[in-house]
């Protein structure tokens, strides 16, 4: 166990760095599309970066993450190197899956990232399973399925959520509540007032909570107590993480259905913005010192676009290897 | 006499699903996103319709694709004439239960009381770049399912006679549009323009081989021929329409005249919509076959994500001239 | 409006006579499987015909009924012709669906039994969209789906619950929690204490309620405000009715997974007996009065049968009909 | 030599997974009521596992088939090797997603990184009564899934030598068992018994015609074939044991040799296996056909319940020696 215990400087300073890493890479890759650099449908994760940083901060190299299309933010906090992604989203050899798997489809093993999917719901099941693994070697491991609140209303969420419940699996179910399932707002699909709420459908194994996910001690909090009581066998946890997609459902989605206002207010609250703040007051690092990591980031993704652009796609026979291949 | 109006596909699926809705008031649709509040659709084919018919008749749903198609099932049951949308064809999988045993049995197991009149409007195709998850052709699974109806269009002409008529259907109908060549344009149709489901369209008569086909390789072999044709190679072409019921008679008169076939689709080639061609042809037209019926298809393989590698696994134009010519080769 | 809407002795003895109306076509049944006079898969209802009964007492014909493979019950409630049921079960073309659906693909318009799935949880979608159509029509229908409490574990369920809660559709679930689900106890298999808890997932547009399905009083009380509810327009209610499977799973599981005495239990509290005691106690009816209706019950099943002998099978060309046929 | 010990097909299901189980710690099984608390399963294929390697290994699950088939991927990609039952192939429908998005998608998508190696055992087959929501076999569905291996047995010793395999094999696995044989007995194999997957079995030679067909119409054509070698018709009998991926080479050689072939499925006609592998035939032995290849199967509609009807919508063993003689007949 290295992830740290109890909330401190430190532990916001952690996680505002990996906060400032995803964005550093959100901006970076949809300026490549911007640009013309980068053809990709890309679903930011921009404005989600706490709950994902403090989710990293809760979890060991060897936890295990199944993610979705939108998991940009949770891939980086898991520990996934930037190149990786940013080659695979350029549909290189080098990327994490060889780029036959692409945005929605990420995977990798070394850092427990190990299913991203792209249909929503359906990465609940899964994580039940590798819980499940988990409980069946004794290997302490927990496991973290990511998830949004349009999700929850899908047949895939009730049946892991139940089994979880049943089995007492060490599974972390992560909902990060955006406010928005594509261009529908959460009033319009989700018949309870919380996600959390919806814990209350599968007994005392399961425990819902809802916090502010933008805030890095709500959210680190919440986290710690539910990763830890998973490890320590004791259940299935409902997390729900309040947030705002400061974005398109995709890049490129002039999302003609959020309010101005609404959008205007969370833009002025951007957590990337409001956390600075917490970290220079709570005295663990300046302005100037984030700046720099800032700039090291930035440069850190200038390389990861390099090291993609100058590496090779993969070979045309690997369209019918990874698989038994019918020839 | 001025030029005629083209349409995208994606305005002729528009234009469907109003005159539907205007000229029958059990017209409803469902789907995600698909109300104006919520911008008339990730695709825009629903756009504007909340403001003509009220969001009564236009529902955004939930994530809920069981649901969508129960609520299509249960309402059509009543008497309504639901259009569900499944935004994504892979998406359908988390519906099949209601699709395969429920919307395609129950007019069977109830002995004829209660017909299934709803259509399921999807879309899929390789070539976007979306990977795995968002690009199969699975129109071959609800072919082997008897009850269902399997409609593709191949112009947005097509498109808006093909939707009208699954839409007037008393059948279960699944109607899936190409998601590539969404706005690819074409000729619009009169009003209230419709096409009988179950017939295949000789879109070219030809003499020297049959090329049968539906949807986005079409638009490929329009111009395949065409040019063929400048070569004095005579090809008949064939757009099936509807997968399912397979009209056998257009296609085994046109092989027994031809005496060559060359059956393409997108979807991946084993177990596909091909093989079932290709077995009616070699069974009703064995005496007249020259050469063997010669199918392409999409690589057997997941989409992949990294352009090169879809490019290498998708069917390509180039590999139905080729079919074509090798089955001319032949003796 | 025709059905009662408070509880009476009239209303007891109707349910009662409904109750043993189900008795008899489902040990009738029984003894012909038993007998080898009859090859059929079946499922019987024994035990739960009182809430059957109330459901029917509560519903006009015009309302709607989705139910499942253990659904004698719930189809004779709603009023359908037991020859319809006894022939189709003979798979004679006098049957409800011309001997081509079978026990569990029951359906009968008229009687307004829609669709008989033998698929668990699918039925609820369905009478979403059936109660949809009514919303839209305003034409003042309810919808009844029927399932079981091992049904409430699957996705669909859970689609189905939300849809009708952000809807505020006229729906009501009714959940005959007989304890197992084929083999597999309550317990084992649902992580929610009661099955009515989970009513707490879909917000304030849903209600959840928990009665004694076997005790005609309650289960009619609960019955009648649901439907009350929901043909008011006020939205869809959960309503758990509790019971006991007085049978294997289905006729001939020796059901060797309940404990003797839990059986022997149930047995001693088997309804049809105990709420005869209520009848007789009322004063609305005589000993003598009920076996006279017993007996008249079970010379129309024996009716029944005969008409279902002396009816012919279907054209073998029935097979390729009701469908658009592929020649 | 005494008599071999005979053995029913569940017989043979249960020794597979018991070896498997007693040969590796990491398959775990997972499924409505399959412990022996609820009685071994529905079809007592379990029925006594959990005595023998505890209830952390047999686990009884909800009613939740999406929830069942996503934990055994899960549980794969941790490193164990599930073997997951779902009761009637009809269900599979409301698990497609987790089937066919995931568990035959994620090797590839991951490149290579997480193989999927799981079994999930299921049952079907019209012949029972049950109707039109337990019957159906859609083995063709999955078989237009890449990714998927697809495998049904004909035979005890079959069963257990393909579940064996299927259990071992790193690629995702459909085992399909016929309901209305299971009680039938066959030769017991040894212990550990293993057959090569992809492979299909010439269980007969012969010179005049290829029988190609795969699980219970096996049963019916090894009867026929005997007797037709009784009026001198030798007949060359393949069972293909894996459907996917076919075994392409031993169907086209046979029928090299013999020029005529009928290929027999319980599954509905169109767009079936059948379609498949006449679309193979023709296309890598047309020189070689004599006549046409013809398929048998049942017919294209919802399984009806009634006996009569039931058997009039399923396939023959009749229909198979009819089919051999028409072939024969031509030329
Ligand atoms: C089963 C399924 N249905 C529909 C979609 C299309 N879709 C992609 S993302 C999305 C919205 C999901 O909303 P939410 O769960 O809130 O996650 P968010 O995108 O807001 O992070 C939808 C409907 C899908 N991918 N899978
Ligand atoms: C989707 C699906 N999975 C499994 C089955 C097999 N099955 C039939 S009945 C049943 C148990 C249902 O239990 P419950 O919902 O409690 O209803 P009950 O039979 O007790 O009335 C199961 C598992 C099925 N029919 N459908
Ligand atoms: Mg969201
Ligand atoms: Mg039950």
């Amino acid at each position: 166990m290295t992830s740290p215990k109890a909330y401190s400087p430190e532990v916001l300073l952690n996680i505002y760095r990996t906060a400032l890493k995803i964005r550093s890479v959100d901006s970076g890759v949809r300026g490549l599309i911007r640009s013309g650099n980068l053809m990709l449908a890309m679903h930011p994760p921009t404005g989600q970066e706490i709950i994902a940083a403090c989710m990293g901060e809760c979890l060991e190299q060897t936890d295990y993450l199944v993610t979705i299309y939108r998991g940009l933010h949770d891939q980086i906090a898991k520990g996934m190197p930037v190149k990786k992604i940013v080659a695979e989203y350029h549909g290189r050899v080098t990327g994490a899956c060889k780029g036959k798997g692409g945005p929605m489809h990420i995977t990798h093993r070394e850092s427990g990232v190990m299913v991203t999917t792209g249909v929503v719901g359906s990465g609940m099941p899964i994580a039940t399973g590798l819980g499940w693994a988990s409980q069946l070697k004794g290997d302490n491991r927990v496991t973290v399925t990511c998830f949004g609140d349009g999700a929850t209303n899908i047949g895939a969420f009730h049946e892991a959520m139940n089994l979880a419940a049943v089995w007492k699996l060490p599974v972390v179910f992560l909902c990060q509540n955006n406010q928005y399932a594509e261009c529908t707002t959460y009033e319009d699909a989700t018949a309870s007032k919380t996600i959390a709420e919806r814990a209350l459908a599968y007994g005392e194994n399961m425990v819902g909570v809802s916090v502010d996910g933008n805030d890095p001690e709500s959210m680190f909090n919440a986290m710690r107590k539910a990763v830890d009581r998973a490890r320590a066998g004791k259940g299935p946890t409902l997390l729900e993480a309040k947030t705002f997609r400061l974005s398109g459902h995709y890049f490129g989605d002039p999302s003609p259905y959020i309010p101005k206002e609404q959008m205007a207010e969370a833009f002025a609250n951007d957590p990337i913005v409001k956390v600075r703040e917490q970290v220079i007051n709570s005295g663990i690092a300046t302005a100037d010192e984030l700046d720099a990591i800032v700039t090291q980031f930035e440069k850190e993704f200038e390389e990861a676009v390099e090291f993609a652009k100058n590496s090779p796609f993969p070979e045309l026979s690997e369209v019918t290897t990874d698989m038994y291949g019918v020839a | 006499m001025s030029d005629p109006k083209m349409i995208t596909f994606t305005q002729a699926y528009t234009q469907a699903l109003d005159e539907a809705m205007a000229a029958d008031p059990t017209v409803v649709l469902l789907g995600e996103d698909i109300g104006d509040k919520e911008g008339g659709g990730v695709f825009k084919v629903t756009a504007g319709l909340t403001q003509k018919y009220g969001a009564e008749r236009v529902r955004t749903t939930p994530i809920s694709e069981q649901a969508i198609i129960g609520a299509a099932i249960g309402a059509s049951l009543a008497g309504m004439r639901p259009v569900a949308e499944i935004m994504f064809m892979n998406f359908i999988t988390v519906a099949m239960d209601q699709v395969v045993n429920h919307a395609a049995k129950l007019r069977f197991m109830s002995g004829g009381q209660t017909p299934v009149p709803i259509t399921i409007r999807t879309r899929t195709g390789a070539g976007t770049g979306n990977g795995g998850q968002h690009s199969d052709m699975l129109e071959a699974w609800f072919a082997h399912v008897p009850g269902m109806k399997v409609v593709i269009p191949s112009s947005p002409a097509d498109a808006v006679g093909l939707l009208r008529a699954c839409i007037e259907d008393d059948d279960p109908c699944l109607f899936i549009e190409d998601g590539v060549t969404r706005i690819v344009k074409g000729e619009a149709p009169p009003a209230n323009h419709k096409i009988p489901l179950g017939k295949a369209h000789v879109e070219r008569e030809g003499s020297d081989v049959t090329v049968i086909s539906y949807g986005r390789p079409m638009q490929d072999i329009r111009k395949i021929a065409a040019a063929l044709a400048e070569e004095g190679i005579s090809v008949e072409v064939i757009d099936l329409r509807t997968i399912s019921p397979l009209d056998t008679d257009t296609i085994v008169n046109s092989v027994k005249k031809t005496g060559r076939a060359v059956v393409a689709h997108e979807a991946v080639r084993s177990f596909g919509v091909g093989a079932e061609v290709v077995a009616r042809i070699q069974e009703f037209a064995f005496d007249s076959l020259k050469s063997p019926v010669l199918r392409v298809a999409s690589k057997d393989a997941t989409v992949p994500f990294a352009r090169t590698l879809e490019l290498e696994f998708l069917y390509k134009g180039s590999d139905i001239e080729a079919a074509i010519r090798k089955t001319l080769e032949e003796k």
